[in-house]
């Protein structure tokens, strides 16, 4: 398990680096600069101009300016927001919590869902509830997600007014609230988006994780664990389920960029203040900085989230721990 | 045959739904086991040998299905007539299994001690400790040395003999009547297999349990069975006591395997061959399945389906030559050596 | 190794091959000890010869088979073919070579690609070579296959469609294709029943016969073996430990290792009786072999003692040449200096901790 | 059996026994052929603007059976014409992404050791980039892309993991048995790459395309929500939900049938991808 | 000290406005502020020294209003004007307002080291002096009409008492520009990046506190969002509302909308130059007649109202209604498509190869327009303008570009046409940047399409140094004629805008270039209050 994980953060290493360079290739190659913007009031002479660029060193040559910023990421040191006129570090940990909080809401009740799903159609194989809840999953699983979450608005927010439209928190009353209220309050923010991430994600987790239970029901094993006379109930959760569980964590690592990925978008719908919102508006904004180091965390947590798949999927399968 | 059989397997008949059309893998089998007694199923690959083990513990699922005018009685009790709930006290309990593959028959993610000790759990309602405590003492009576610790394994920590002797104490738990043993040697080494069929041969002796022994090595039936029944193409072709068989096996099919099996210390320069190949369970021949790899075959063995003649005392063969043995000294080429003709056509 | 009737120049031989497979661990997968699958084993196969390799499963038979044709790289050691010097070949020559030298497969099915039917497989080996194409190639397709007794209209078939028994045909009617002297059998009647494996046993020695075919036979079932092999090589964690004429070996086994084999082997006969050798553990592990004779923790031998853990047995001639036919001349060479006659004196024995002497040693094991 | 069973002609066969595998494709042919033929068959032209005052988002009618949007234009037209983009896109990029990982794993795979090793890392470290990111950044950045381009983006993001999937099968081929007859026989790497590994390599390949496809035309089509994908007056799914998810009180027409038109191709990709995945399985 | 008083109490004080938008301010110091959101904020936390009134008049000091300033004296050259302040004002910390302040204000505008973006604003002020703690004196170089518009409105004093030490060249980084000091009606109270500006009213200001407990300026991320969330009932107000969300506003109950005009407009603008050779014109927007033409074939009244329906109207020429210059004197091109071609037919354009495009020697009539991709409007009108022009045979591709790209090929001029728009100072003056020869030789000037006519330049050059209005209005006037006459852009809308709100909000004075002017007159009246309203002044539990 140890070698497991010195192994891994090596890799995470490499993966954050080249995640890294090709972030800033991809930023310095391409036209316009962050100061672009402030063009538009015809206002800002090119003294000014030239006079922020080099405060902030985009006079350099490109590889100067690489090393540099490579070199202060090692240091911990991720620069400036020039669009956010703060430290990244700063815009990161505001975003950060809430994007951790949404995506781990969505992935533990999609767990459960998924799993909860895929159990039940697999010991009810080919019934009606099996195929229709494959179906509506399906219909979950094939649905973009900014369209699954405009309609969830649509319905629970304008419609039927009972969730906010978008926040994390209700921005005026929130800190005037008490602390069952605050509560309240997050949940009912959270419950869209969430549940938007957590419609989708389930859906893949439950067919996979359906697939993979039957897979392993066609395995000797729980044959033998039938033979032993155990019922069918103890044969799907003792044994099947725990077996396939193996592959629906390794799944749920690799899908974690495209979990990333989903809650970007999911963000930009609900107006979530995360890391996906501050990415987006980083891009279109050019702070550098800011998208470089959104990227690096996204990485970061890529990285992360595919040790802990790693780590719990060693925990459900002893093979996996030698190897 | 005992007259009061621990096992009676009556006209089995399983059947599978495939592509190709119902695949009628056991066809019509009977057979019994008798208390303490150890049987010898043998047959070539695909005759319907595991099917028919399974179908025992009713273990069939997906597309198979057992046809209803079967019966398997097991101390008198029709198990096919058991609801599912009453099965499964039979399953581990009464009846236990051992399989051809110990690593796969393994749940990979469990530890040895507690595979084991989940028969205990389900059938004995034992504590985890207790149930625990006996898995320690099975894996001791299968000869693991030190069997505390290795109880917390997992399979992919053992050696195949191991695995295989893991097996068998799940099957021992509840020291059942009878333990089906689909080829529990053949994929194991000669030394290994030596090891596990003299553990067989031990807790036999101790727990005195019958044994329906599954396997394609007729070395192995002579040096463990006291009976053997011979399966072909979804039937029993031939039932008989070991040395019977073995010095006067009556069925041409038994006799060709008895020919082509290799001896060590044999003296044949060249091994007698079973020309063609077992016919695909979704289009048995009419007739006599056998005919066309048979050197005897006439004209009734493809008019009618030979039923089993008695040849001697617990001696039965489905081959016409029980009414015309005289035919047995006239051999010729079979069909199928002369066309070429193999199976999965 | 032998210098049998004189002239007579081994096809295939093979001197102190080692194949060490490594063991990658850590970040960055450097090599953390070796597996030692084959570990010095030497022999000769003479034109029109099967020498066959037996022993248990991992004890680096197929790699033994595969580094011969260079299918695995060896580690050390030298392989000649007709006197080329295998292991020195560059590609060009090598691919040439494959002509003469080919393989059989274990699992008639995983080694015929699903998507080709059998004439394109059986075809692939003149096409490669250049050796017929067109109509003439067809036709020769068409000769292999009935000579593998196969019919010609099956060569529109793809393997799922054929029993075992005729996927092995296939496979050996590829490698006939080439026209080879030399076939490396790994194991090819293991996965098939009795009454199929019989046939293929016949056709491998009719082809033997027709052909002046070499066979390397590999297989673990020591009843098979003694019907294709004029000599035998038992096998045991990567080092031959014996090897003898069939009839010596089956009559005389020496290796305490060959006779426990032997023992082993169920005997069809229900009235047999005979004393078992029943080994005691599993073996070892070929990436930490055990020191000395790599047998010696699960030997029965009287003699065994602290000397068997410390000393590596050569493998040295026990008593007279002898076999006929084929074999007739072939020592019988056994790796244990508990069995005399050995060249390992009592002297170095008793240095290296021996408290018994060696000693004859041969249990009945044989049916016979 | 006939002559000719190999593989693929058994999973067909399987296929054609599948009702929902036959509806898919029923559903995917009847989507291809609108948007092909869309030019012969759409009532209107795509982007006429009859009249921008009197006739902008009129609901759905008989002359107009998916309404109009704020152009006047007709839905059910540039829902048409939006196919064959958003189709075209996810099939050319997803056949570029196939071809370029199937290239880079078959390599990998193939020649093994340090290489492979260093190969494999890359793409450890591109799979961890979210791949709307990726694009978002390249994108956006960019600004304004053509079709061409935007195909070019999403087929080179898109094949990471089919490298790895055929990097994995390449391995386990080329270290196959028949693979190892072939070089037995004396065919070069070549050879033994081109007709006995990938041909076997691109089974799953090829279900990984067909559920790819889906994936694509819903990545489109969140990139064309977002603004950064398909550019007007080209008309993609997508970019109709975009102009129509202004309007969704007002014209809610003008959303939902690209929406739906959405939905049934990637259900139908997906069923059909899976029906394909089970009829190609040796399992069974 | 400052009562807690409980609010709401006395009639309409008391409550708390919730303003809905989609852009976050970049920082809360006048002299370093460039976004709209930021002045907005600002102008609720620091006073100016006197402000513009109602009539929009920027010449002279006409119609302006005191503020910091109690009042104000003209030196006899009319070179100085010396800003006497009132002694009752004082910074939110407590401390008066001095003259020093004043002078800080403008120095740091002026100062290279903050390199604020400002500093054109206050190029006429040579220096600001302190004559006495309370009078501070603006030197100018030069006179000029909107002289004293440039001190009062543009010299916002700060803080010199917290400002003196900052590090000037690191101005952005300093926490006192995420959390401000200010002497104005509101105080500031919290900013969370990227969600919401919170701001109080300010008790003890000394012209009287405002009516409005709390201002919360409430951060979306787009402005689908903002929209939604006042019509959610999450907001009480948002600037503007437009289209379908107008009508839904319209329909809402709790909602009412109020227009207040507005001071941008829109207008596709050509590159006269070659984008390849900047030393030719461009091969088919080069030629006068062709730019008519194309004018002629756009029917500018439908585009208008198919996307602001009936809330835009035509401009009259390059400057909006709201100045109170251009007006229906100006001729315009008419809207005649038929016409259009056969102009086009005249000038040799003709489409000899059947597929839809004129071409002329052997080039085709074929320009790209350019769009910014935040502006959906925009990217409306591209779209109806490439179906108009393809009518008469023009092909017009659209470049629909990520903002920052778009400025980028503006700096180099690289480009066919654009639609853009202008949001200009309230003085007609501001023309000279946009759209006269100064503006197009600079690279940073905003004549993007390099119109380089010397009678318009001549024309708005003595309108600008008239020093008489009704003579300078006179000069303004002819000079949009000359533009229209040589549609170097064609002016296409300009939208009158609709602020929404809750019904609850009596809205004050929202003015065509400041809305926001006003909120500290804004009210709610006791018995329409909710929740919100009843917070009062109590800080932020945290
Ligand atoms: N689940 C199934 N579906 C379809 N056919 C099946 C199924 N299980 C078994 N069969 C068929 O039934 C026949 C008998 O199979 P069975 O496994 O009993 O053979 P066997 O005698 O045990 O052979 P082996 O020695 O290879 O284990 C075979 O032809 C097989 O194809
Ligand atoms: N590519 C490889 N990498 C690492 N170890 C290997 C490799 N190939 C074989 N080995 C190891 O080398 C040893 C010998 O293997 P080999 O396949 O030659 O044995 P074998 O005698 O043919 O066994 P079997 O009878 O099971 O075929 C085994 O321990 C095996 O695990
Ligand atoms: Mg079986
Ligand atoms: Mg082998």
């Amino acid at each position: 398990m140890r070698r497991l994980l010195a192994a891994r953060a090596a890799q995470a290493v490499v993966v954050v680096a080249v995640v890294a360079t090709v972030v800033f290739a991809l930023i310095h190659l391409a036209p316009g600069d962050p100061f672009g913007a402030a063009l538009e009031s015809g206002r800002v002479s090119p003294e000014v101009r030239a006079e922020w660029r080099a405060r902030y060193g985009l006079d350099r040559p490109l590889a100067e300016q690489y090393v540099r910023w490579i070199g202060s990421v090692a240091r911990g040191d991720l620069g400036w927001s020039f669009s956010r006129n703060r430290p990244v570090a700063g815009a990161l940990a505001s975003a950060l919590p809430n994007t951790l909080v949404l995506m781990g809401t969505a992935l533990l009740l999609s767990i459960a869902l998924g799993i909860a799903a895929a159990v039940l159609q697999a010991a009810r194989r080919g019934s009606l509830v099996d195929r229709g809840s494959s179906a509506l999953l399906l219909v979950f699983y094939s649905m973009p997600e900014f369209w699954l979450g405009l309609m969830l608005l649509l319905a629970f927010a304008y419609e039927l007014p009972i969730f906010p439209v978008s926040g994390v928190v209700d921005p005026v009353m929130h800190e005037y609230m008490g602390t069952w209220g605050r509560f309240v309050d997050r949940v009912r923010h959270l419950a869209l988006p969430a549940l938007t991430l957590t419609l989708l994600l389930s859906a893949a987790i439950a067919r996979h994780q359906r697939a993979a239970l039957l897979d392993v029901a066609r395995a000797d094993f729980t044959r033998t664990a039938r033979a032993k006379g155990l019922s069918p109930r103890a044969v799907l959760l003792r044994h099947a389920l725990r077996n396939s569980l193996g592959t629906t964590i390794t799944l749920l690592g690799l899908m974690f960029p495209a979990l990333l990925g989903g809650a970007v978008i999911v963000e930009t719908v609900f107006a979530w203040p995360g890391m996906g919102s501050l990415a987006t508006s980083a891009i279109a904004q050019r702070d550098y900085p800011l998208v470089s180091a959104t990227a690096i965390v996204g990485a970061v947590m890529t990285v992360a989230g595919s040790v802990i798949a790693d780590v719990l999927g060693a925990t459900a399968d002893p093979r996996l721990r030698d190897a | 045959m005992t007259p009061d059989p621990l096992l009676d397997v009556q006209n089995l008949r399983t059947t599978f739904s495939t592509d190709a059309g119902p695949a009628r893998a056991v066809d019509g089998v009977s057979f019994t086991v008798g208390r303490g007694e150890t049987v010898g199923l043998v047959g070539e690959s695909g005759c319907g040998k595991s099917v028919t083990a399974l179908s025992i513990l009713r273990l069939i699922d997906g597309a198979g299905r057992i046809e209803k005018d079967s019966h398997i009685l097991l101390e008198g009790r029709d198990l096919l007539s058991l609801p599912e709930r009453e099965m499964r006290d039979v399953r581990g309990n009464r009846v236990a299994m051992i399989w051809q593959e110990p690593l796969s028959a393994l749940n990979p993610v469990m530890s040895v001690g507690d595979q084991i000790a989940e028969v205990a759990r389900v059938h004995a309602h034992a504590s985890r400790a207790e149930a625990h405590a006996k898995a320690v003492e099975m894996l001791r009576l299968v000869g693991i040395a030190d069997p505390e610790q290795r109880a917390n394994e997992y399979p992919h920590q053992l050696s195949g003999g191991m695995r295989q002797r893991v097996v068998i104490a799940m099957a021992l738990v509840m020291s059942p009547a009878l333990l089906i043993a689909d080829e529990p040697t053949t994929a194991l080494d000669v030394t290994i297999q030596a090891q596990i069929l003299e553990l067989l041969a031990e807790v036999q002796k101790r727990m005195g349990m019958s044994i329906l022994l599954i396997t394609h090595d007729l070395g192995v039936v002579a040096e463990t069975a006291s009976r053997v029944v011979v399966m072909y193409a979804g039937e029993v072709v031939e039932e008989a006591p070991v040395r019977e068989l073995f010095a006067d096996a009556h069925h041409p099919y038994t006799e060709g395997l008895m020919r082509a099996m290799p001896r060590v210390g044999g003296t044949e320069t060249r091994l007698a061959t079973i020309p063609g190949a077992v016919p695909a369970p979704t289009d048995w021949p009419h007739g006599c399945r056998f005919r066309e790899r048979c050197p005897y075959a006439w004209e009734l063995c493809e008019r009618e389906h030979p039923p089993l003649y008695q040849i001697g005392a617990g001696h039965v063969s489905r081959c016409h030559l029980a009414i015309e043995p005289e035919r047995r000294a006239h051999p010729h080429v079979p069909i199928a050596a002369a066309t070429g003709a193999g199976a999965g056509e | 190794m032998s210098e049998r009737a004189a002239g007579v120049r081994p096809l295939v031989s093979v001197r102190d091959l080692a194949v060490h497979f490594p063991v990658k661990k850590g970040v960055l997968g450097r090599a953390k000890g070796a597996v030692r699958a084959v570990d010095g084993v030497s022999f000769d196969v003479f034109p029109g010869e099967t020498l066959a390799l037996v022993g248990e499963s991992g004890c680096g038979k197929t790699t033994t088979g595969r580094a011969v044709l260079r299918l695995v790289e060896a580690t050390a050691g030298t392989i000649l073919f007709d006197g080329t010097d295998v292991r020195a070949l560059k590609a060009e020559p090598l691919r040439k070579l494959r002509r003469q030298m080919q393989i059989v497969f274990q699992d008639p099915f995983s080694s015929l690609n699903p998507r080709m039917t059998v004439g394109a497989t059986v075809r692939e080996g003149l096409v490669i070579h250049e050796l017929a194409e067109g109509a003439e190639a067809d036709a020769r397709v068409r000769r292999l296959l009935e000579e593998v007794g196969l019919r010609p209209d099956q060569a529109s078939r793809y393997p799922h469609e054929l029993s075992g028994g005729q996927r092995q045909r296939v496979g050996i009617a590829r490698a006939l294709a080439v026209e080879p002297r030399f076939i490396v059998c790994d194991e090819p009647v293991s996965a098939l029943d009795v009454s199929v494996q019989a046939q293929v046993v016949n056709l491998l020695q009719d082809l033997q016969r027709d052909r002046g075919l070499a066979y390397l036979f590999i297989a673990h079932d020591l009843s098979v073996v003694q019907h294709v092999a004029d000599r035998v090589a038992v096998m045991y964690l990567g080092r031959i430990v014996e090897t003898a004429p069939g009839e010596a070996l089956y009559d005389e086994p020496l290796m305490p290792y060959t006779q426990a084999l032997l023992s082993a082997v169920p005997v069809p006969d229900p009235d047999a009786k005979r004393q078992r050798i029943v080994l005691s553990g599993d073996v070892p592990s070929p990436a930490a072999p055990p020191s000395g004779c790599v047998f010696h923790p699960r030997c029965h031998h009287p003699a065994r003692d602290a000397a068997c853990a410390r000393i590596v047995p050569p493998l040295e001639p026990k008593g007279e040449m002898s076999g006929s036919g084929k074999s007739a001349g072939a020592p019988h060479l056994v790796a244990c200096i508990k069995q005399p006659p050995t060249t390992v004196d009592d002297a170095t024995q008793r240095a290296a901790g021996a408290t018994h002497p060696p000693q004859r040693y041969l249990p009945v094991v044989g049916a016979r | 059996m006939s002559a000719t069973s190999g593989p693929w002609s058994v999973a067909l066969r399987r296929l054609r026994r599948d009702r929902v595998a036959i509806g898919a494709a029923a559903a995917i042919v009847i989507l291809a052929l609108a948007a092909l033929l869309a030019p012969l068959i759409a009532p209107y032209p795509p982007n006429a603007q009859p009249d921008i005052v009197g006739m902008a988002t009129l609901p759905p009618s008989g002359a107009h059976p998916f309404g109009t949007d704020v152009f006047s234009r007709d839905v059910l037209t540039r829902v048409m014409y939006g196919g064959r983009v958003s189709l075209g896109v996810a099939v050319l990029s997803i056949a570029l992404s196939i071809t370029i990982g199937t290239a880079y794993g078959a390599v990998a795979g193939y020649v093994g050791g340090a290489t492979e090793a260093a190969m494999m890392r890359l793409i450890d470290a591109l799979l961890a980039v979210p791949r709307v990111l990726l694009l978002l950044l390249a994108l956006a950045l960019w600004g304004a892309v053509g079709l061409p381009a935007l195909i070019l983006m999403l087929g080179l993001t898109g094949w990471f993991g089919t490298s790895r999937l055929v990097r994995e099968r390449v391995r386990a081929l080329s270290r196959g048995e028949f693979a190892l007859a072939a070089r037995a026989l004396g065919a070069s790497h070549a050879r033994v790459l081109w007709r006995h590994v990938l041909p076997s390599a691109l089974t799953p390949v090829i279900v990984a395309a067909t559920l790819g496809i889906g994936n694509v035309v819903v990545l489109e089509a969140s990139l064309s929500y977002l603004g950064i994908g398909v550019r007007p007056p080209n008309a993609s799914w997508g970019n109709i939900i975009q102009e129509g998810s202004e309007q969704i009180a007002s014209g809610w027409w003008i959303a939902l049938f690209p929406g739906l038109a959405i939905l049934v191709t990637v259900v139908a990709f997906n069923l059909l991808g899976d029906a394909l995945r089970d009829a190609l399985d040796p399992r069974k | 000290g400052r009562g807690d008083r409980a609010s709401g109490s006395e009639g309409d004080v008391g409550g708390t406005v919730v303003i809905s938008t989609a852009a976050e301010p970049d920082f809360l110091l006048p002299p370093i502020i460039l976004s709209a959101m930021g002045k907005m904020v600002s102008d609720q936390l620091f006073e100016r020294l006197a402000e513009i009134g109602p009539k929009m008049n920027a010449m002279g000091d006409e119609g302006f209003e005191p503020r910091l300033a109690r009042h104000w004296t003209w030196a006899p050259d009319s070179l100085s004007i010396a800003f006497e302040l009132d002694p009752r004002a004082h910074w939110h910390d407590g401390k008066p307002v001095r003259a020093a302040d004043v002078k800080m204000g403008f120095d740091l505008m002026r100062d290279p080291k903050v390199a604020s973006p400002q500093a054109p604003n206050v190029a006429e002020i040579d220096s600001v002096t302190v004559r006495d703690s309370l009078t501070a004196v603006a030197w100018y170089h030069r006179r000029s009409l909107d002289q004293f518009f440039t001190a009062a409105y543009n010299v916002i004093p700060v803080p010199a008492h917290l400002l003196g030490s900052v590090d000037r060249a690191n101005l952005k980084a300093d926490p006192f520009v995420r959390n401000p000091v200010g002497s104005g009606p509101f105080r500031f109270v919290r900013w969370v990046p990227s969600q919401l500006v919170e701001l109080v009213a300010d008790t003890t200001y000394f012209r009287g506190r405002p009516k409005l407990d709390r201002v919360v300026v409430s951060i979306a991320p787009d402005p689908n969002t903002a929209v939604t969330r006042l019509l959610a009932g999450e907001a009480d107000f948002i600037e503007v509302l437009r289209g379908e969300q107008l009508a839904q506003a319209q329909k809402d109950p709790k909602l009412q909308v109020k227009q207040y005009g507005g001071v941008d407009y829109a207008f596709l603008q050509f590159n006269l130059r070659d984008p390849k050779h900047h030393g030719r014109p461009h091969p088919v927007l080069g030629d006068r007649n062709v730019r008519v033409a194309l004018a002629m074939a756009l029917d500018r009244a439908a585009i208008a109202r198919n996307v602001y329906d009936t809330l835009a109207t035509v401009p009259f020429g390059p400057a909006p209604r709201s100045l109170g210059i251009a007006d229906s004197t100006i001729r315009q091109i008419p809207y005649d498509s038929a016409r259009a071609k056969r102009m086009l037919d005249s000038l040799g354009w003709r489409d000899s190869n059947g597929d839809g495009i004129r071409e002329k020697n052997g080039v085709p009539l074929r320009f790209s327009v350019m769009v910014p991709g935040s502006s959906r409007p925009r990217q409306r009108v591209a779209v109806l303008i490439q179906e108009q022009l393809k009518g008469v045979g023009a092909d017009v591709t659209i470049d629909q570009l990520d903002f920052n790209a778009m400025i980028a090929k503006l700096g180099t001029r690289s480009f066919d046409a654009l639609i853009n728009s202008w949001h200009p100072d309230p003085t007609p003056s501001s023309i000279r940047q946009t759209w006269t020869s100064e503006g197009s030789r600079t690279n940073d000037g905003s004549n993007f399409g390099s119109y380089e006519s010397p009678v318009f330049d001549a024309q708005v050059d003595s309108a600008v140094a008239s020093h008489d209005a009704k003579q300078a209005r006179t000069l303004y006037l002819r000079a949009y004629q000359t533009f229209v006459d040589d549609a170097p852009a064609i002016m296409l809308y300009e939208p009158n805008l609709v602020a929404g709100a809750s019904k609850r909000i009596r809205l004050v004075n929202l003015r065509p270039d400041a809305w926001w002017a006003g909120i500290a007159q804004w009210s709610i009246p006791a018995g329409e209050r909710i929740d919100r309203d009843r917070i009062g002044l109590r800080p932020a539990a945290r």
